[in-house]
This record gives C-alpha cells, sequence and structure tokens, in this order.
C-alpha cells in the first residue's frame, strides 16, 4: 500500500504522542507525562464521539453523560473497594481497572441504548438538544445526590489496578492508555472501512437513499450511538484513574461541548481527527495558561483561525480534504 | 391472467384538505412497462411514495409479491423487492458513485451489520458494482463523488442503484428528466431491456419515451385515474388529450 | 399552602417564561430562522448588560444604559458577522459551532479585560422600582411587569417581522437557499449581516433588562445560553408563536416544580430529604419535559409551518 | 532557605473575583516580607476541577513547588488536595474548607488558614437564637449548600418554618421569595455565593418583602456589596474580619491593600494575606524539606493576624472569634461594620472525627 | 449586445469545466445553449451569474463588465435565473416565493397567476409539497417578478406535462415578443429551435458551434447532440 499523506501524518501523530513520554521519562518530567496521557485520554472519549458524529451525523450535545458515567463507575467501584461497603445486590467494589473498564462499557452501552432509542426519533438540532437534556438529568442528578460527593466529587485515593503494573507509575499508566487510544481508533477504522460504516455515513448523507435500498437508518444510527457510547464511556473511566477524581463537572455541557471542539479542531469525521483536535487544544490550554492570565482569549483566537482558515480543522489544513473511495 | 406482480387497490392520501390520490386503482404485470402519465400535481409522484412507504396512505391496499405491504416500511419494502428513483436525484453525495451502488449491493446481499471487514476489499461487493455502473454506463465516473456528477450522471446512477437491488419491480419517478436527447435515446433502449429482468412502473412527462416502450398507459388526474389502455387507445382519448398531452401526440 | 400563593406562583412561572422569552428572541432569529448555531449568544447578552451597566453608571441614567446596550450588542453582532459568521454560511453547522464556542471565550475574556472581574452594579430605574398591588392583594413588582411587557412587545414584533414582511421572506429564502436568493437580486450578505445585529441586539437589549434584576457578570450568559437554546427547541425552531409556548411552559414548570416537587417528595420522604431531593428533581425537570416533548413531537411542540 | 509556593486559583470566567482577591492579598503579604527567598507561580483554574488537577500534577512535578495554596471552590479542592498531600507536598487552604477535610480525612499537610465552611453559617444560628423565632432557611443544592444549612441548624433552637434548597446557578428567585412573603417567618438566612446572591438580594429589595435577611459574611463581602448595591443595606452576616476591625495588623493591612491595588479588600483577600504570613513564619524557621519542622512552625500560626486572634485546632483549622457584622453605607461606599462578636474561639464540629 | 460572454473558463475548485465559452445575446433575441450532459451550460449560466465568476475571460451585460460583481448585482443589472432543478424557497409558501424578490416592472402577480392559474390555486402552500411541475412553474413565475431584461432558463420545462410544456412555451414566445431577450437551455429539440433565432453549442466546456436554428443541420445535431 502507497503511503497517502494522511496516514502518513496519522503515524507521525502517532509516533509524537508516544515520544514525547517517552523522553519525558529520560529527563525525568513526569508531568509531560501526564499531559500526554490527558490528550490521550481525551482523544479516546472524542474518537467515541467521533463515530457518531463525524461518520454517522450524530451531533451528540450529552457524551459528557457517558464520559462522566465512565468516570463515576470507576470513582464509585473504587469507592466501595476502598470503604469495603457492598454495592448493589451484595457486590463489592474493586481496584481492577479491567474489571471497571467492563463495567463502565457495558452501563455506557446501555444507557447509550435508553438515551439513544429516545433520542434517534429526533434529528438535526432537536438532536442536539435532546440529547444535551439527557446529560443535564444526569448532571443534576450527580450534584445534587449526595452518596458520592454532589459537586465535591468522590476522590479515588489510589489510582486503580492493572495485573502485573504498577499503574502509578505515569509512564505505565499512559501506556496503557495509549495502547487502548490505538486500539479504539484502529476500532474506529475498521468500522469506517466496513459495510455497518458505510451504511452509517451513508445515513448522515441521506437518510432517504439509505431506507430505499432496504437498510434501516435508525437501527445503524442506535447502533453506531451505542457503540460511540462505550468508547466515550471507557475513556470517562480512564480520565477518572489519571486524576484519581471524578466529579460531576465531567458530566457538564461543557465537556460535552469540547469534545466537540476537539473533533471539529482535528477534522471531523478523520481517523486522527480526534487526537490531533486533543493535542492542540491540551497543548494550548497547557502553554497558553502559564504564560498569562487571559489564556482564554488568545485560545479563542486560536480557535477561531483554525475555523476559519484551516478547513476541515488541523487535519483538513495538513492532508487535504477527506476521500470516500 | 398471470398474477400482477404489484397490485394497488383504493389507495387515499389527503394533504389537509387536498386528496392527492382519490381511490387508485392500478396494478403491474410481469414483463411488462406500466407509463403512469398525468398533469402536474395529479399525484404521481405521492403515489410512488406511498408504494415505497415514504408515505402512509390513508386508505387502500397495496399488495407487492402477493403480500400486504401496506402497513411496512420503506427499507423493508425495499427488501422485498421494490428499486425506485427518485424525481430528484438521491444519493450519497460524498461517496464515490462507485460506494453509492455498492451501498445497495451490500443490503442485497445481507446484513449490514458486519462492522470489521472493509467494503473496498470486498471484491464480490466492488465487482457487482461495477457490473450495475457498466450497465448504465457510468463505469468511467465511478471513482467520482457524486456529488460532483452531472445532473443526467446521477439519474443514471441511480439506475443503477435499483438495479443493485435486484429488484423484482421497478418504479422509476421521471428517469429521463434532465437527460440530454441522447440520454433519453439510450436510457430508453436501457429500459426496454430493463423489462425482461422486472416490470416497471413508469412515471415520465417525455412522450416519446412513454409512446416508444409503454405496453399500457395509465393517466392519473386530480388523484384519479382517468383511463388505462394501451398507446393508442390512450392517444387517441380525447379525455386525455385534454387534460394532459394537448396537440402532442 | 394557599391558592392565592400558587396563583401567585403560576404569574411567577409566566413571568419567568416572558423572560426566558425575552433572553431567547434575539436566538431565534438567528438561530430559529437565519439557521445559524450561534454559541455566543449569551456572550451577546452578556455585552449587552455590561454595556447598560457601565453607561447607567457613567451617567445615571438606566435609560441611556438600554440603548447603550442596543448599540454595544448590534457592534458587537454586527463586527462577528462581518468578520466571523459570513465565511461560514456555506460550511458545515460544526464549523459555526466552533468558531462561537471560540467567540464565547474570546468576549468572556474580552469583557474581563475591559470590565475587571468583579460583578457590576446595575439597578432599575426608579420609574419601575416598587410593587404594584394585583387584584386578589398580591404584591407584585413593577419592573417584573415591565419585562413582561418588553418580552410581549418583542414577541409581535418578531412574529410581524419574520412572518409579515418581505424581509422576513428573504431571511427565510436565505436560510435555505443563499445563493438562489441572491441570484434573484436581494444582497442576502448585507442583509443577514444587519439581521444578525438585528438577533444581537435583541440579546443585548434582554441582557440590560434581565441583569438589572441579576447579577451582570461574566459568564452571566451561559445559563442564558442553554435555556434559551431548550425554550426554541421545545417550542419548534424557526417559529415565534413556538419559542413563546416553549418559554412560557418552560418558565411554568420550572417555577411550579421548584415550588411543588419539595412539597410534594414529603409525602414520600423525610422532610429533611425531601427539600434536597425536590430540588434536584425541579433541577432535572425542564430537561425531562424537554426530552419527553421531543421522544412525542421529534420537530417541536409548534413546528414552523416554513422550517 | 528557596521555598517554591503554586497558586492555583480562579483568574477566569464568573468566580474570578475571587480568586483575584486571593491572589492579590496573598502577594500582598509576600511583598510586605520583603522575603527573596520566596517565589510563587500562579496559575487560573478557570474554575474546573480538571484542570485544577492538571495544573497541581505541573507545578508538583514539573515546577517543583514545595507548598501549595490559593483554591476558593470546595469541589476544586477536593479534586486536589488529597493528590497533593498524598506526594508529600503542603497545601494550605486560603478559603475552601470542605467537611471531609476537616474530619475524618483530615491530612497532616494540610492547613486551612480561613475556616471551616461550616462556621460562617454556625455563627448565623447563634445569633438568629436572638430575637428570631421563625425562620426561612436557603441554599444551593449542593454539598457546600447542604453543608451551610446543616451549620446553621447545629446551632439554631428556633422554628424552621422552611428549608428551601435552589438549584446551583439559579437566577430568578420570585418563586423563593413567594414563598418567604407567605411562610410567616420572622429572619430569613441565606447562603447564595457570587451571582446567585447579588441576584437574590437584587430581586428580594424589589419585592416589597420586609423580613430581615441574614447570610454568611462571604455573602455580602468587597467582591460582591458594590454589585448588589443598596438592595444589601442593613443585612446582617457573619465574619472573621470587617474592614472597621480596631486592631494594628488589620489597619495596616486595610491600608497597605488600599494603596496596593486601590480597592477595599474582601475577606479571601484576608484569608490569603494570613495563609501567606503563615507559610512566611513557618519558612523563617524550618526547611519545608524538614515537613516535620515545617509543620510545627506552622502549627504554631505566629503571625498578626487582620482578624486578631488566630490559632490552629487539633485538625489544623483555624480556632478564631466569629462577628456579626452588618451592611452600611461609609462615604458613600458600601461596606460591613463590625456589630457584636457571636463566638469567641470557634473550632469546628468536625476536628473530633480527626486522628493525626 | 446585450449579454456578451467572451472566452470565459471556470472550475469548481481546482477542476477545470469551462476553457473558453463564447456567447451572446443581443436585444430581443432568444438564444439557445446546447450539448450534451456535462458539457458545461450549467456552469456557464453559473458563470454569468457570477454565481461561479469565470477565472479568464470577460461577460459583458449591457456593454457593462459584470467582473468583481456580486450576484445580486447581476441579478439586478437585469438577469432573471430558472435555475436548474428549480430551487423554490422550500419554507416559504408559493405566494412568498413569487413576492420575495420581487422588483416592480410590467411582471407582476397578478400577470404572473395568469400564466400559472396552477399556482394561484396553490398560493398559501409551502413551496416543499409542490409537485415538480409546480415547482418549475413557481421557479419561472419566480424570476419572472424580478422583471429582468435577460431572461435564463436552464431545463425550465424539465418535468413539465405535455400540456403545460406548450404553455409555457407560449409564453416564452410571448416573453420574446414583447422584446425580452431570452438565454434558454432545453432538451427538447423540437420544441426549442422554433423558439430560437440563434444557437450555441458546447462540447466539453468550449464553445464548438454557433449559429441560426436553421442551419442546425441533423448531421451537426448528430455530431454534438447525438440525436
Ligand atoms: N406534503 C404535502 N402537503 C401538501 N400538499 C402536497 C404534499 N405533497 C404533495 N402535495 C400536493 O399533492 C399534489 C400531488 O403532488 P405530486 O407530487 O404527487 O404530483 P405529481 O403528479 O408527481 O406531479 P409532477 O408531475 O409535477 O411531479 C400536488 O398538488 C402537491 O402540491
Ligand atoms: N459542483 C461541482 N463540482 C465539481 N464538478 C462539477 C460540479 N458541478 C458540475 N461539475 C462538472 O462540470 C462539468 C459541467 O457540468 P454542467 O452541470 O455545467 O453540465 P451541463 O451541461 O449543465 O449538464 P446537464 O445537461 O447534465 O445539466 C461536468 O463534467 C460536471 O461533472
Ligand atoms: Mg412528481
Ligand atoms: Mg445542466
Amino acid at each position: 500500500m502507497i503511503l497517502n499523506r494522511e496516514t502518513l501524518i496519522n503515524l507521525v501523530l502517532a509516533a509524537l504522542l508516544l515520544a514525547v513520554p517517552l523522553a519525558a521519562n529520560a529527563l525525568g518530567q513526569p508531568f509531560y507525562i501526564t499531559l500526554a496521557t490527558r490528550i490521550a485520554i481525551l482523544a479516546l472519549a472524542a474518537t467515541g464521539l467521533n463515530l457518531a458524529l463525524g461518520l454517522g451525523g450524530l451531533v451528540s450535545f450529552g457524551h459528557a453523560a457517558f464520559f462522566g458515567l465512565g468516570g463515576y463507575v470507576a470513582g464509585i467501584l473504587a469507592a466501595h473497594a476502598f470503604s469495603g461497603d457492598p454495592l448493589l445486590f451484595g457486590l463489592s467494589g474493586t481496584k481492577q481497572m479491567w474489571v471497571i473498564w467492563i463495567v463502565a462499557v457495558v452501563l455506557s452501552a446501555l444507557v447509550g441504548l435508553a438515551i439513544g432509542a429516545i433520542s434517534l426519533r429526533t434529528s438535526g438540532v432537536y438532536f442536539i438538544m435532546i440529547t444535551l437534556a439527557f446529560a443535564q438529568m444526569v448532571y443534576y442528578f450527580a450534584i445534587s445526590w449526595p452518596p458520592y460527593g454532589g459537586e465535591d466529587g468522590l476522590s479515588i485515593l489510589v489510582r486503580n489496578q492493572f495485573p502485573g503494573v504498577n499503574t502509578m507509575r505515569p509512564l505505565t499508566f499512559f501506556l496503557i492508555c495509549y495502547v487502548i487510544l490505538l486500539l479504539g481508533v484502529g476500532l474506529f477504522a475498521l468500522i469506517r472501512a466496513s459495510r455497518f460504516g458505510s451504511a452509517l455515513q451513508a445515513a448522515r448523507q441521506n437518510e432517504v437513499r439509505v431506507a430505499t435500498v432496504g437498510i434501516e437508518p435508525y437501527r445503524i444510527r442506535l447502533t453506531g450511538f451505542v457503540i460511540s457510547a462505550m468508547i466515550t464511556g471507557l475513556a470517562g473511566a480512564l480520565f477518572a484513574d489519571l486524576n484519581r477524581f471524578v466529579s460531576p463537572s465531567m458530566l457538564s455541557w461543557h465537556m460535552s461541548g469540547e469534545l466537540i471542539v476537539l473533533i471539529i479542531l482535528g477534522g471531523t469525521g478523520r481517523l486522527f481527527g480526534p487526537l490531533a483536535g486533543a493535542a492542540l487544544y491540551v497543548a494550548f490550554e497547557y502553554a497558553l495558561g502559564g504564560l498569562t492570565e487571559r489564556w482564554q482569549f488568545f485560545l479563542g483566537l486560536i480557535l477561531l483561525a483554525v475555523v476559519l482558515f484551516a478547513r476541515g480543522g488541523l487535519l483538513g489544513l495538513l492532508a487535504g480534504k477527506a476521500r470516500h473511495g | 391472467m398471470v398474477e400482477p406482480v404489484l397490485e394497488i387497490s383504493n389507495l387515499v392520501k389527503n394533504f389537509g384538505a387536498l386528496r392527492a390520490t382519490d381511490g387508485v386503482t392500478l396494478d403491474l404485470r410481469p414483463g411488462e412497462i406500466h407509463a403512469l402519465i398525468g398533469p402536474n400535481g395529479a399525484g404521481k409522484s405521492t403515489l410512488i411514495h406511498q408504494i415505497c412507504g415514504t408515505l402512509r396512505q390513508d386508505s387502500g391496499t397495496i399488495r407487492f409479491a402477493g403480500r400486504d405491504i401496506g402497513a411496512q416500511t420503506g427499507a423493508e419494502r425495499a427488501r422485498l423487492g421494490l428499486g425506485r428513483t427518485f424525481q430528484v436525484s438521491s444519493i450519497a453525495p460524498e461517496f464515490s458513485a462507485l460506494r453509492n451502488v455498492m451501498l445497495a449491493v451490500q443490503a442485497k446481499q445481507g446484513s449490514s451489520f458486519r462492522f470489521f471487514k472493509p467494503v473496498m476489499r470486498d471484491r464480490g461487493l466492488v465487482d457487482t458494482a461495477m457490473t450495475m455502473l457498466e450497465r448504465v454506463g457510468l463505469t468511467a465516473r465511478a471513482r467520482i463523488p457524486a456529488a460532483e456528477l452531472s445532473h443526467g450522471e446521477r439519474r443514471q446512477l441511480e439506475i443503477a442503484m435499483a438495479l443493485a437491488l435486484r429488484s423484482q419491480a421497478f418504479l422509476l419517478d421521471e428517469p429521463m428528466a434532465g437527460m440530454g436527447p441522447e440520454g433519453s435515446k439510450s436510457l430508453t433502449r436501457f429500459l426496454d431491456t430493463l423489462r425482461r429482468e422486472a416490470p416497471i412502473l413508469l412515471v415520465e412527462h417525455d412522450m416519446d419515451a412513454v409512446f416508444a416502450l409503454a405496453d399500457r398507459i395509465s393517466v392519473l388526474v386530480y388523484g384519479r385515474i382517468i383511463a388505462t389502455g394501451t398507446v393508442e387507445e390512450i392517444r387517441r382519448d380525447p379525455a386525455v388529450r385534454a387534460a394532459y398531452l394537448g396537440d402532442h401526440a | 399552602m394557599t391558592v392565592a400563593l400558587a396563583f401567585e406562583q403560576l404569574l411567577n412561572g409566566l413571568q419567568l417564561g416572558v423572560m426566558l422569552f425575552l433572553m431567547a428572541a434575539g436566538l431565534t432569529l438567528i438561530f430559529g430562522v437565519m439557521g445559524l448555531i450561534n454559541l455566543a449568544h449569551g456572550s451577546l447578552y452578556m455585552v449587552g448588560a455590561f454595556a447598560c451597566a457601565a453607561v447607567a453608571a457613567w451617567t445615571g441614567s438606566f435609560w441611556i444604559g438600554l440603548v447603550a446596550s442596543l448599540v454595544a450588542a448590534a457592534a458587537a453582532g454586527a463586527i462577528v458577522e462581518l468578520v466571523v459568521i459570513r465565511r461560514l454560511y456555506d460550511r458545515n453547522h460544526l464549523d459555526q459551532v466552533l468558531a462561537t464556542f471560540a467567540l464565547i471565550l474570546i468576549f468572556s475574556e474580552g469583557t474581563r479585560w475591559l470590565f475587571g472581574s468583579f460583578p457590576l452594579y446595575l439597578d432599575i430605574p426608579p420609574l419601575l422600582q416598587g410593587a404594584l398591588t394585583l387584584p386578589g392583594g398580591t404584591e407584585y413588582p413593577v419592573y417584573r411587569l415591565a419585562i413582561i411587557a418588553a418580552g410581549a412587545v418583542v414577541a409581535f414584533g418578531l412574529h410581524m417581522l419574520i412572518s409579515r414582511t418581505r424581509l422576513g421572506m428573504r431571511i427565510r429564502a436565505g436560510e435555505s437557499d443563499r445563493e438562489m436568493i441572491g441570484a434573484l437580486g436581494v444582497d442576502i450578505r448585507t442583509l443577514y449581516t444587519v439581521v444578525f445585529a438585528l438577533g444581537a441586539a435583541l440579546a443585548g437589549f434582554a441582557g440590560a433588562m434581565v441583569g438589572a434584576i441579576q447579577s451582570v457578570q461574566v459568564g452571566m450568559g451561559e445559563p442564558v445560553l442553554i435555556l434559551a437554546f431548550v425554550v426554541i427547541v421545545i417550542g419548534g425552531i424557526g417559529s415565534i408563536k413556538g419559542a413563546l409556548l416553549g418559554a412560557l411552559l418552560v418558565g411554568v414548570t420550572d417555577t411550579m416544580g421548584r415550588f411543588l416537587l419539595p412539597k410534594l417528595m414529603v409525602l414520600f420522604v423525610p422532610p429533611a430529604q425531601a427539600g434536597m431531593i425536590g430540588a434536584a428533581a425541579a433541577s432535572m425537570l425542564i430537561y425531562i419535559v424537554m426530552a419527553v416533548i421531543l421522544a412525542v413531537k421529534p420537530r417541536g411542540l409548534f413546528p414552523a409551518a416554513h422550517a | 532557605e528557596p521555598l517554591k509556593i503554586g497558586m492555583i486559583t480562579t483568574l477566569s470566567g464568573g468566580g474570578a473575583g475571587l480568586g483575584i482577591d486571593t491572589r492579590d492579598g496573598f502577594m500582598l503579604a509576600i511583598k510586605n516580607s520583603g522575603n527573596k527567598d520566596i517565589t510563587v507561580v500562579t496559575e487560573d483554574d478557570a474554575q474546573k476541577p480538571e484542570l485544577a488537577v492538571q495544573i497541581a500534577d505541573k507545578m508538583i512535578q514539573s515546577d517543583q513547588v514545595d507548598v501549595l495554596t490559593g483554591i476558593v471552590w470546595s469541589n476544586l479542592l477536593m479534586a486536589v488536595a488529597p493528590g497533593a498531600v498524598a506526594q508529600g507536598k503542603f497545601y494550605v487552604s486560603t478559603n475552601a474548607a470542605p467537611a471531609q477535610l476537616a474530619g475524618v480525612n483530615c491530612n497532616r499537610l494540610y492547613f486551612n488558614a480561613a475556616y471551616q465552611n461550616d462556621n460562617l453559617h454556625e455563627a448565623m444560628g447563634e445569633y438568629a437564637n436572638k430575637g428570631f423565632k421563625k425562620m426561612f432557611i436557603l441554599a444551593p443544592n449542593y454539598p457546600a449548600g447542604k453543608d451551610s444549612l446543616t451549620g446553621f441548624k447545629r446551632y439554631y433552637k428556633g422554628e424552621l418554618v422552611s428549608e428551601v434548597y435552589t438549584q446551583v446557578g439559579q437566577t430568578d428567585y420570585a418563586a423563593e421569595i413567594a414563598q418567604m412573603r407567605a411562610s410567616g417567618a420572622d429572619g430569613i438566612f441565606v447562603f447564595l455565593p457570587g451571582g446567585m446572591g447579588i441576584a437574590f438580594m437584587k430581586q428580594f429589595a424589589q419585592s416589597g418583602v420586609k423580613i430581615p435577611v441574614m447570610g454568611p459574611g462571604f455573602s455580602f463581602s468587597q467582591d460582591v456589596l458594590p454589585a448588589i448595591g443598596d438592595a444589601a443595606l442593613g443585612a446582617k452576616a457573619s465574619g472573621q474580619w470587617a474592614p472597621d476591625f480596631d486592631n494594628p495588623a488589620s489597619k495596616k493591612f486595610l491600608a497597605d491593600f488600599r494603596k496596593e491595588y486601590n480597592r477595599l479588600p474582601s475577606i479571601y483577600a484576608v484569608q490569603a494575606y494570613d495563609a501567606a504570613q503563615l507559610i512566611l513564619s513557618a519558612a523563617s524557621r524550618a526547611s519545608v524539606k524538614d515537613a516535620d519542622a515545617f509543620r510545627a512552625e506552622l502549627l504554631k500560626a505566629d503571625i498578626q493576624s487582620p482578624r486578631g486572634k488566630f490559632k490552629f485546632n487539633t485538625n489544623q483549622h483555624p480556632i478564631q472569634d466569629i462577628y456579626l457584622t452588618e451592611v452600611v453605607k461609609q462615604d458613600g461606599v458600601l461596606t460591613n461594620k463590625t456589630v457584636e462578636k457571636i463566638f469567641a474561639d470557634h473550632g469546628d464540629a468536625y476536628a473530633k472525627d480527626c486522628k493525626i | 449586445m446585450l449579454l456578451d460572454v467572451s472566452k470565459i473558463e471556470a472550475f469548481y475548485g481546482a477542476s477545470q469545466a469551462l476553457f473558453g465559452v463564447d456567447l451572446s445575446v443581443a436585444e430581443g433575441e432568444a438564444v439557445a445553449l446546447m450539448g450534451r450532459n456535462g458539457m458545461g451550460k450549467t456552469t456557464t449560466i453559473r458563470a454569468i451569474c457570477n454565481m461561479n465568476p469565470p477565472r479568464i475571460g470577460t461577460v459583458r451585460l449591457g456593454g457593462m463588465d459584470l467582473r468583481g460583481k456580486r450576484p445580486h448585482h447581476v441579478a439586478r443589472l437585469g438577469i432573471g435565473l430558472v435555475p436548474e432543478g428549480r430551487r423554490c424557497f422550500p419554507n416559504l409558501t408559493v405566494h412568498e416565493n413569487l413576492v420575495a424578490a420581487a422588483r416592480p416592472g410590467k411582471w407582476t402577480l397578478e400577470r404572473v397567476n395568469g400564466l400559472f392559474p396552477r399556482l394561484q390555486e396553490r398560493h398559501a402552500q409551502m413551496a416543499r409539497s409542490l409537485s415538480g411541475g409546480e415547482q418549475q412553474m413557481l421557479a419561472i413565475g419566480r424570476a419572472l417578478m424580478t422583471n429582468p431584461r435577460l431572461l435564463i432558463l436552464d431545463e425550465a420545462t424539465e418535468g413539465l406535462a405535455p400540456v403545460v410544456r406548450q404553455d409555457i412555451w407560449k409564453a416564452i414566445r410571448r416573453l420574446k415578443a414583447d422584446g425580452l431577450s431570452i438565454l434558454v437551455v432545453d432538451k427538447t429539440l423540437s420544441e426549442l429551435l422554433p423558439v430560437a433565432d440563434r444557437c450555441v453549442i458546447l462540447e466539453n466546456g468550449r464553445s464548438a458551434w454557433s449559429g441560426k436554428a436553421a442551419e442546425l443541420t441533423t448531421e451537426l445535431q448528430d455530431r454534438y447532440l447525438g440525436v
């Protein structure tokens, strides 16, 4: 296969994301590992959303619900494991990441199924708003529900464990996140090229056409939405472990908005769009935040410049228009 | 008499006070091209929409391939073998012509819930789609995004998609519209061969094509069929001349 | 609980509804009719409030401040349209999301840069101070009645503008096919700048009016943004009537929810928790209502005939 | 001996006023000390917990700070403090003081220089016992709001006619005000921080309801008073400090602050000023590298606080006097006047749970 | 010459669609623009209206160079466009579609309604729900309401019933007799040729032939149009 430009850029991005923490580790600058981990996790969350939004055209303004759900799964299971109090049905909490991941993914799928089943009756802006409505319900619930900290959130005192490694080491945890990100992106790539992906993308472009060839757009979209929720939920669990803390702000509409922004910034529907977007956003947030207290002003200007002058986001700028074979 | 493939009886559709189809009864027999003509706004497209399930009829029945499909969704009817084209082309604009057709092929071949195998590496899918494009003469344009196709080419693409569904019946809503004289002629020839595959309900204002192709013609005026008959009968029918043909005959 | 109190709460709900409509009015124009996703609506609202507060403090007159709020917001709107939005009409909706998200950051920090980090003082004008005794004996603040009046006037004016004037037709036509309306000889570019500025001015007007009874501070536009979208979407995009009714529904639901749900919860849980649980339910209520409405009527309560 | 302090506070968005007063009060003390060994790095958390965590990580791992401080909000503090102390850093809180960190989850490296969240509400509860038979109490529906009403109820002995929780970020209070009017209460206690309080007070003033309003000090502090305007006149509040305090430290602080920043300081500035004084005093006598020694010096609280008396409880939270203040207008400027002392040497209810 | 197009070249993004088109329409003249599918007829029209401004070459209307003028300006100079695919405003009623961009002149609502009584019957209906033919009538009526000097019809009879087409051709003849200049694209030669004074044929984005309608022999038709 010939390397086209986008593939090349993608490889460079993936390599960079790996190289920076390795270098930081060697130089004894663990903070940059943390930063890279954050990028990887946000990119994973956005990759999930990208499946719904980029491929399916389902602009979910409520993906923070899944992100936060994943986060709370990690937080709550860990808290119960710590305190020893049993959870529902006498089950106990756990500090094993992989168990947490499975629970987060399954719960996200279920919640995604419920939200999607109702939301997908609407379309366009109505869809944006109904997904927002669901996320807001979860948000307000979390804020005012005392057992798990309400607005104060929930601390995970010690990062959850993964068999055979020490997750408290920043580099180890980064590598876990990095591998999961690559798996997520790989899944995205497979799905995009598959029959299901074709149908999903076609449903975005022309719903009537899809129905006319005999494919139910609703089912395709619902499936896409659920898969998307699962990936974002998993990212949420990782995010909680990164911060060792989970709070309703993971569920807020700002978070949903930020995920959307990451995608557009990187390039909607592009394989590595979320990663490019997350890297750019986090890097600017970090760099500007250190420079000036007016950093949000300049962040705004930069985002604006990207929309106005880089059509199709960062990848659009670097790799040109997306092709659909 | 052979069993009709498609049988519509007493189909009624109201838009508020407007009765767009007013008790239409019509059938489509194997191997035939049944033309449906009528003035603008007579309800032809509305009728097609109801048959395909894009619109739900208020009353009346639609039988297709021996069963009542009046309650099924559009997608289900398509899977049963109703292939259609739209009066205004309806395609997935970002996909290439090829992937548009592949979408139809994959729908025909079975489930769209396959998540891992890349479609472009699926020879069966690609080759079948290419065959369809070849049949409508779009081979050279296969890799062009559908948005960049000219008007006429999009119409051909739609037909290729209907073909790919291996439909039991074709419902074509003004396929000639926007085709140049040459295009119309070749499409006419093409439809003439297509009828061997499945019967066609043809809505068309291009009378040259209709007269050349139709086995039977029904004339819809204000939501009602006012006449059904052979080309000659219809050409001679004074009511049809007044309502529709004018001095074209 | 007395009947009089329940009645007063209903009135409060309606009043909140009209206030929400006023806050959503500019967005109805920009988003509902022009079809532009403008996340910076809340920022324009904030600009109006700040302009009013600053000018009122400087001149001592709320009314001059109010005029200033219109001018400042309209100017901000026009600049935003000319510099940013204009380039995005033929783009994906998502680009509008990103651009206007960026504008929120710029506006918020820009405002803080200009006015500092502390909330500003803005009081209602002496003319509208005090309370009025309504039939039935309830006292009701005059200013709130003034907001109701302003909301009603804006609703009526917008409705006429959109559905009865050629300008309205052209805006709607531009929404569905900008190129075509241009090809028919309408200078849609300038028209859209003007309409955007008008929408911005309405946002600014609401900011000044409502700001006088709230806190004039950076970030004040954010809750407004979400509520305004909720209101418009519940009502049905593109319809002024829908937006108004949507706003009233949200206002009454929210007020009555806040008022009644804690009382209702007492029946099920100990009173100490009833307040909290009731309040939690109340804060979720409008979103629940919205989700139910959209699930049943996917295009809102009153889908605009022309949307 | 060099000492590096990381200040994470809110410098942008709606809550920026609090963060700016925090920073300014803190830096004033640093500047006054003339201590050149101390460096302070400041960053904006934009009031987002995740961002605060990121900055804390950066300050600890990259900037190698020794002490963290500055967070205004409880939920951000809960995100940052446990992790920071787990990594062996001191945290000195300038404001936020959630119950958890005062009680079971207290930590040797965590100090609070402000108060415990409940303190001011407790004081109002105590004050309300005198002359208010029926109280209407109200707070937003989130942990700080619940703590507030819990604190109030801990001391208030009269009848509660109503206990209302509002939505976080609510801007319209017509419904609640109507309930107040109808409740028959003779006093109202509200805890509505920031913009919520401003909106409430303005709307309350217009409603024509004449029941006296009281609240915790920061509801009528200098950052919000100008925005509320005359609607705040007469409101009673509780505080550990008011600008009219008649002690040399307070006078100096007030004069220095006004000279430096040309405005009146709020309570946040005082708290941060004291936090800085505490760190300075400890740093002048012990090395921060020797955590035990540094901690011991901090615990001595050997500073001249504008608040007057100030010492640490066993849970490393303040024991201090709490006063009743009233909003008055002086020379055309709204400010708080001290009325009386409510509590002397007041600690908090959670210290007993703290096992250090 | 009312309209004078010389050597224009136009692009869609990077891909060139016109490679040098020459065309002119005199005052009161009806010119047919012809060519197979995809040869550039629509693109030429878009270029004239500056909806897709030519990168090279000039377009003059009544002697005025249209370079750099925005489409609405071009329209106000007197071009009325009936675009390919109708493009009625779906969210406006029939009546609103007609009056939204109307400019004063001979053509009034009454006259248009007289020309297409069907539109009068449907005046309060949303254009989205009109039948295809009704939309076509609406698009023509809408262009006429701007009272143009030059009417451009891109496949204006597509999808119309024979009786209506005859009406429309009749109307076009009448418009021409009124002195209106017309540039028309249509595929039905039998109807087009009697109306057209001159024909211009495009092939692969170039003007390949132009001349009097009568000179368009069957060989030429076969060569360029595939009839
Ligand atoms: N959704 C709708 N609401 C109201 N009226 C409608 C709707 N859809 C169609 N109509 C009306 O129903 C009538 C029939 O429309 P239809 O599109 O079926 O006509 P048609 O026979 O296909 O005409 P044409 O040949 O011009 O395409 C028209 O008068 C049209 O205006
Ligand atoms: N939006 C577009 N983007 C890219 N290429 C385009 C676009 N529209 C048209 N083209 C190309 O430009 C060429 C000329 O197209 P045009 O639409 O002008 O042809 P036409 O003569 O009007 O054809 P028809 O008779 O089918 O309408 C075609 O090759 C077409 O593929
Ligand atoms: Mg039709
Ligand atoms: Mg064309």
